[in-house]
């Protein structure tokens, strides 16, 4: 029982520490394509958050909406800000 | 229920408008003549809703049949009533106005948007729930960015950016609030929450962030960063609707906040504010003076007189329900002298095709009533008798006289004199005489007509004050508590 | 401590660190990214608190999922309005008149 | 931001960030807040999932201003598509269109069993419309025309619903004596499912919108 709990606890600090990691990495590196990546593993990782707090429902709605269409939109847009100017793929 | 009571239900101010925009979006042609009548309609029913409001007094409407706590209240009073009126007379002008402003192809942006923004302004007036309310703060931020974007000049579509970036930050933070409150009390209803206990260091900091997300909204100094630009670079009419309505909606929060939830506030806050509301007088007056351009001007104005609402937050504590009713009748003022005014702009922008103030000679022969609608709006925005200012400013220096609070008098007067000189300014070009210059070209009579009406609205208010103070104070919105007579 | 208020905490830390790149950010893009960390930072906090004592209170958990889609509504508006600034002014900033 | 003026705001946020903390840390965190009653309602409510329950019915109002909110956007997003570069995006990944071709089927049924299973166990309309607007986003990598030449027009149609049904079904409520969205007590649940299954596909049809571009609707010029 004590051991679960403290695997659980480690768990937890482990995640959160992750989230605010990636968050970090994901607002302050420099590179516009990483951010994006970053951005869509950090929702990744809230849905595991979620599904930690017991909300399932918000789980799925952040894997769908908040990681996955919000990926596919935020990556459209970068495509369209990067094409005309400099056609990479990545870029700053 | 009978036929009569189902039409002034507070849900029609809500439906209405987002039927008609979901029209005017699917609608090929006659969009302005839709959108018109459906602001009509709008009109029509707040008037209903005053009447019913005058004949039992305040009521509510529990969405889904539960009730607060675990259902959302829609609630009227005579200071929701009083702020719905308002929005429906300005948007009615600036709906007349739009109707023969835009080309075709805009208004096929314009009125969907129009219409949703005017739907999310009427729920949050009759909204009573803390977390409904973000819900139509959010409404309304992202259709004014919406409407101050459309315009597509790239100094409209920057505002529009850094005026987005506000917004989501100001829904964030007041966001945040709501969720310290809610764990405290259980409930997100804003009389329920106000009669909880709560532990003094959480009400402050809930406070703290709810206020600052609405402040940011309200773009009190220092947050009027984002206001002049995206004022200033609107096309007209939505220009008139952000300085006149949208801005209001922050205060309006936040005054509901600071009666209901947070009655227990010290000095302490309301000398913060009204020492910030005073700097935006001064401030914002001194650089409405320094501006080159009328649009500019005019929204530096803005940033001054919003700065009279929060001034007078020092004088509540004593000054009740009489000082909460002046700051009412300040903020309808502005907003009918406002709408006034950028509408008036618009069209010495579209008569000159500049709004270069200088250069704005000789206006008088060719738009007498854009001028006089200027002229108008002026002297309520100066507080000059006889106007709905004048009453607002008169009752609170009264109030600052009878409390013996001379820096809030002193502010008044001052304000009022910078007020004149900025006024002045934009009408010394105007109404030179002499042979027009070039070939202007002509506006739309309703874009004249449209103005001039709600400038004379401003001026008419001062003498319906003592009507307006009264309707104000049915069902006690000034006064904390649940009041279980409806 | 609880484990809720373990996640309440990371919550704060999430609005934070957004706010910080918010006001220190000059690209569009990574400051858009920052309002969805700090909404996400407030949904901790409602849903983390809303483990008692006896059992999951299921009211946040529907208020976060209207805050999400919300969020999503704001961002697809916000990345369109980048695009255009980026078009109309060159770069996806708004440096021509100063930082909030 | 010159580096003395960042590393102020820094500080200044540190110091409100652990002044908040502290604050989070004294909510009580007893009792069940609206739990209990959320429990106590449930069996009136029409569904037998509590997030459900609240989302289409005790906060129910709350859920139709959020069908509004991405009505919004999408006319916010149009306002400003005109003179936007929109050419398609050039996505090379045809190896991905067999495994596209399998996963949209699979998907759309994903979407119609988290609508169905939304009305006892964690699931309902946004989850299934992101997953159903998901099916459209990988259609549209593997071929960016699809939705302009097949069902552009279905599209736009299926925009408005959402919030028509949602606004009908309230309207019914209040015109049988009750108050808006006040559903009768024994068609709780097919209304919610109803309002839902519209819900679903509006939700879809407009993240897809976003996500996809300009839409051409709007009846002409």
């Amino acid at each position: 029982m004590v051991g679960m709990t403290l695997v659980s606890w480690a768990f937890d600090i482990a995640l959160g520490a992750a989230l605010l990691w990636l968050a970090w990495r994901c607002l302050f590196t420099r590179n516009l394509f990483e951010s994006v990546v970053l951005f869509v593993a950090f929702g990744l990782l809230m849905a595991i958050a979620w599904m930690r707090l017991e909300a399932p429902d918000v789980a799925m709605a952040e894997a769908a909406i908040g990681a996955g269409l919000t990926g596919a939109l935020l990556m459209s847009a970068l495509a369209r800000l990067e094409r005309p100017r400099t056609g990479q793929e990545e870029g700053r | 229920m009978s036929g009569v009571s189902l039409l002034v239900q507070p849900v029609w101010l809500i439906l209405l408008p987002l039927v008609g925009s979901i029209m005017v979006f699917l609608l090929a042609s006659r969009r302005a003549a839709v959108g018109v009548a459906v602001v009509a309609g709008n009109l029509a029913l707040v008037a209903g809703s005053i009447g019913r409001l005058g004949i039992t007094g305040p009521w509510q409407h529990s969405v889904g049949g539960w009730g607060a706590p675990l259902g959302i209240d829609l609630y009227l009073d005579g200071l929701s009533a009083t702020m719905l009126a308002m929005t429906a007379l300005v948007s009615l002008g600036i709906s007349a106005y739009s109707a023969a402003y835009f080309s075709a192809a805009a208004a096929r942006h314009f009125w969907p948007l129009w219409l949703l923004l005017l739907t999310a302004m009427n729920a949050l007036f009759l909204s009573r729930d803390l977390f409904n309310l973000y819900v139509t703060l959010e409404l309304v931020g992202i259709a004014a960015v919406a409407l101050t974007a459309m315009r597509g000049q790239r100094e409209a579509l920057v505002a529009a950016m850094r005026y987005l970036l506000t917004t989501l930050l100001g829904s964030m933070s007041y966001l945040l609030g709501v969720a310290l409150l809610y764990h405290s009390t259980g409930s997100v209803d804003m009389v329920l929450v106000g009669e909880a206990p709560i532990p003094a260091s959480v009400a402050a900091a809930a406070f703290a962030l709810m206020a600052v997300g609405l402040l940011l909204k309200t773009a009190l100094f220092p947050f009027h960063f984002w206001l002049p630009g995206a004022h200033s670079s609107a096309s007209a009419p939505v220009s008139a609707a952000l300085s006149a309505l949208v801005v209001k909606v922050g205060f309006y929060i936040l005054l509901r906040l600071w009666i209901e939830v947070f009655p227990a506030l010290g000095d302490g806050v309301a000398w913060l504010l009204g020492i910030l509301g005073g700097v935006a007088v001064l401030w914002g007056s001194l650089q409405a003076i320094l501006q080159q351009r009328a649009k500019m001007l005019v929204a530096y104005s803005t940033v001054a007189q919003l700065g009279y609402f929060f001034l007078a937050l020092p004088l509540v504590a004593a000054g009740g329900s009489r000082v909460w009713g002046a700051i009412v009748l300040l903020v309808i003022a502005h907003a009918l002298a406002k709408a006034a005014m950028f509408m008036a702009a618009g069209n010495l922008l579209a008569f000159a095709g500049h709004d270069r103030i200088r250069d704005l000679d000789r206006v008088v022969q060719r738009m007498p009533l854009t001028a006089a609608a200027l002229g108008l709006a002026g002297v309520s925005i100066m507080g000059l008798p006889p106007s709905g200012g004048f009453s607002g400013k008169w009752l609170l220096l009264q109030a600052s006289l009878e409390q013996g609070n001379w820096p809030i008098a002193l502010v008044l007067l001052l304000g009022g004199v910078l007020a004149a000189v900025y006024v002045f300014k934009l009408l010394e070009h105007i109404f030179t005489s002499g042979t027009p210059l070039g070939e202007p070209r002509a506006v739309a009579r309703t874009m004249e007509w449209a103005p001039l009406m709600l400038a004379i609205g401003a001026i008419v208010l001062g003498f319906l004050a003592t009507t307006t103070l009264d309707f104000l104070i049915i069902g006690e919105p000034f006064v904390p508590g649940r009041r279980d007579d409806y | 401590m609880t484990p809720a208020q373990l996640y309440a905490l990371v919550g704060i830390g999430l609005f934070f660190v957004g706010l910080y790149a918010l006001g220190v950010r000059q690209h569009l893009l990574p400051r858009i990214l920052a309002l969805n960390i700090m909404g996400s930072g407030v949904f901790v906090v409602l849903v983390a608190l809303a483990r008692r004592s006896d059992g999951v209170d299921p009211v946040p958990h529907a208020m976060v999922i209207t805050g999400i889609v919300v969020a999503v509504s704001a961002t697809a508006l916000a990345l369109r309005l980048m695009l255009r600034v980026a078009h109309a002014t060159g770069s996806a900033t708004l440096t021509d008149t100063g930082d909030e | 931001m010159t580096g003395v003026v960042r590393w102020a705001f820094a500080g200044l946020l540190a110091v409100l960030a652990f002044g908040l903390a502290s604050v989070v840390l004294q909510i009580p965190g007893t009792g069940s807040a609206l739990r209990s009653q959320v429990m106590a309602q449930l069996p009136q409510s029409g569904v037998d999932h509590a997030v459900t329950a609240v989302l289409l019915n005790f906060r129910g109002y709350d859920t139709f201003l959020e069908l509004v909110v991405l009505l919004l956007a999408l006319f916010g997003a149009w306002g400003l598509s005109d003179s936007i570069d929109e050419a398609p995006l050039d996505t090379d990944i045809d190896v991905l269109t067999e495994l596209v071709a399998f996963l949209v089927p699979v998907l759309i049924v994903v979407a119609a069993y988290l609508l169905w299973v939304g009305a006892y166990s964690p699931g309902g309309a946004f989850q299934g419309g992101a997953v159903l607007a998901g099916a459209g986003v990988l259609l549209s990598l593997c071929d960016p025309g699809w939705r302009s030449r097949r069902v552009e027009r279905i599209g736009e149609v299926l925009l408005v619903p959402g919030v028509l049904v949602f606004l009908l079904v309230g309207l019914a409520s209040m015109l049988l004596g009750g108050q808006f969205l006040e559903y009768p007590r024994d068609m709780a649940g097919s209304l919610i499912l109803l309002v839902e299954g519209f819900a679903m596909l509006s939700i879809a049809v407009t993240l897809h919108t976003l996500f996809a571009g300009t839409p051409r609707f709007g009846g002409g010029a």
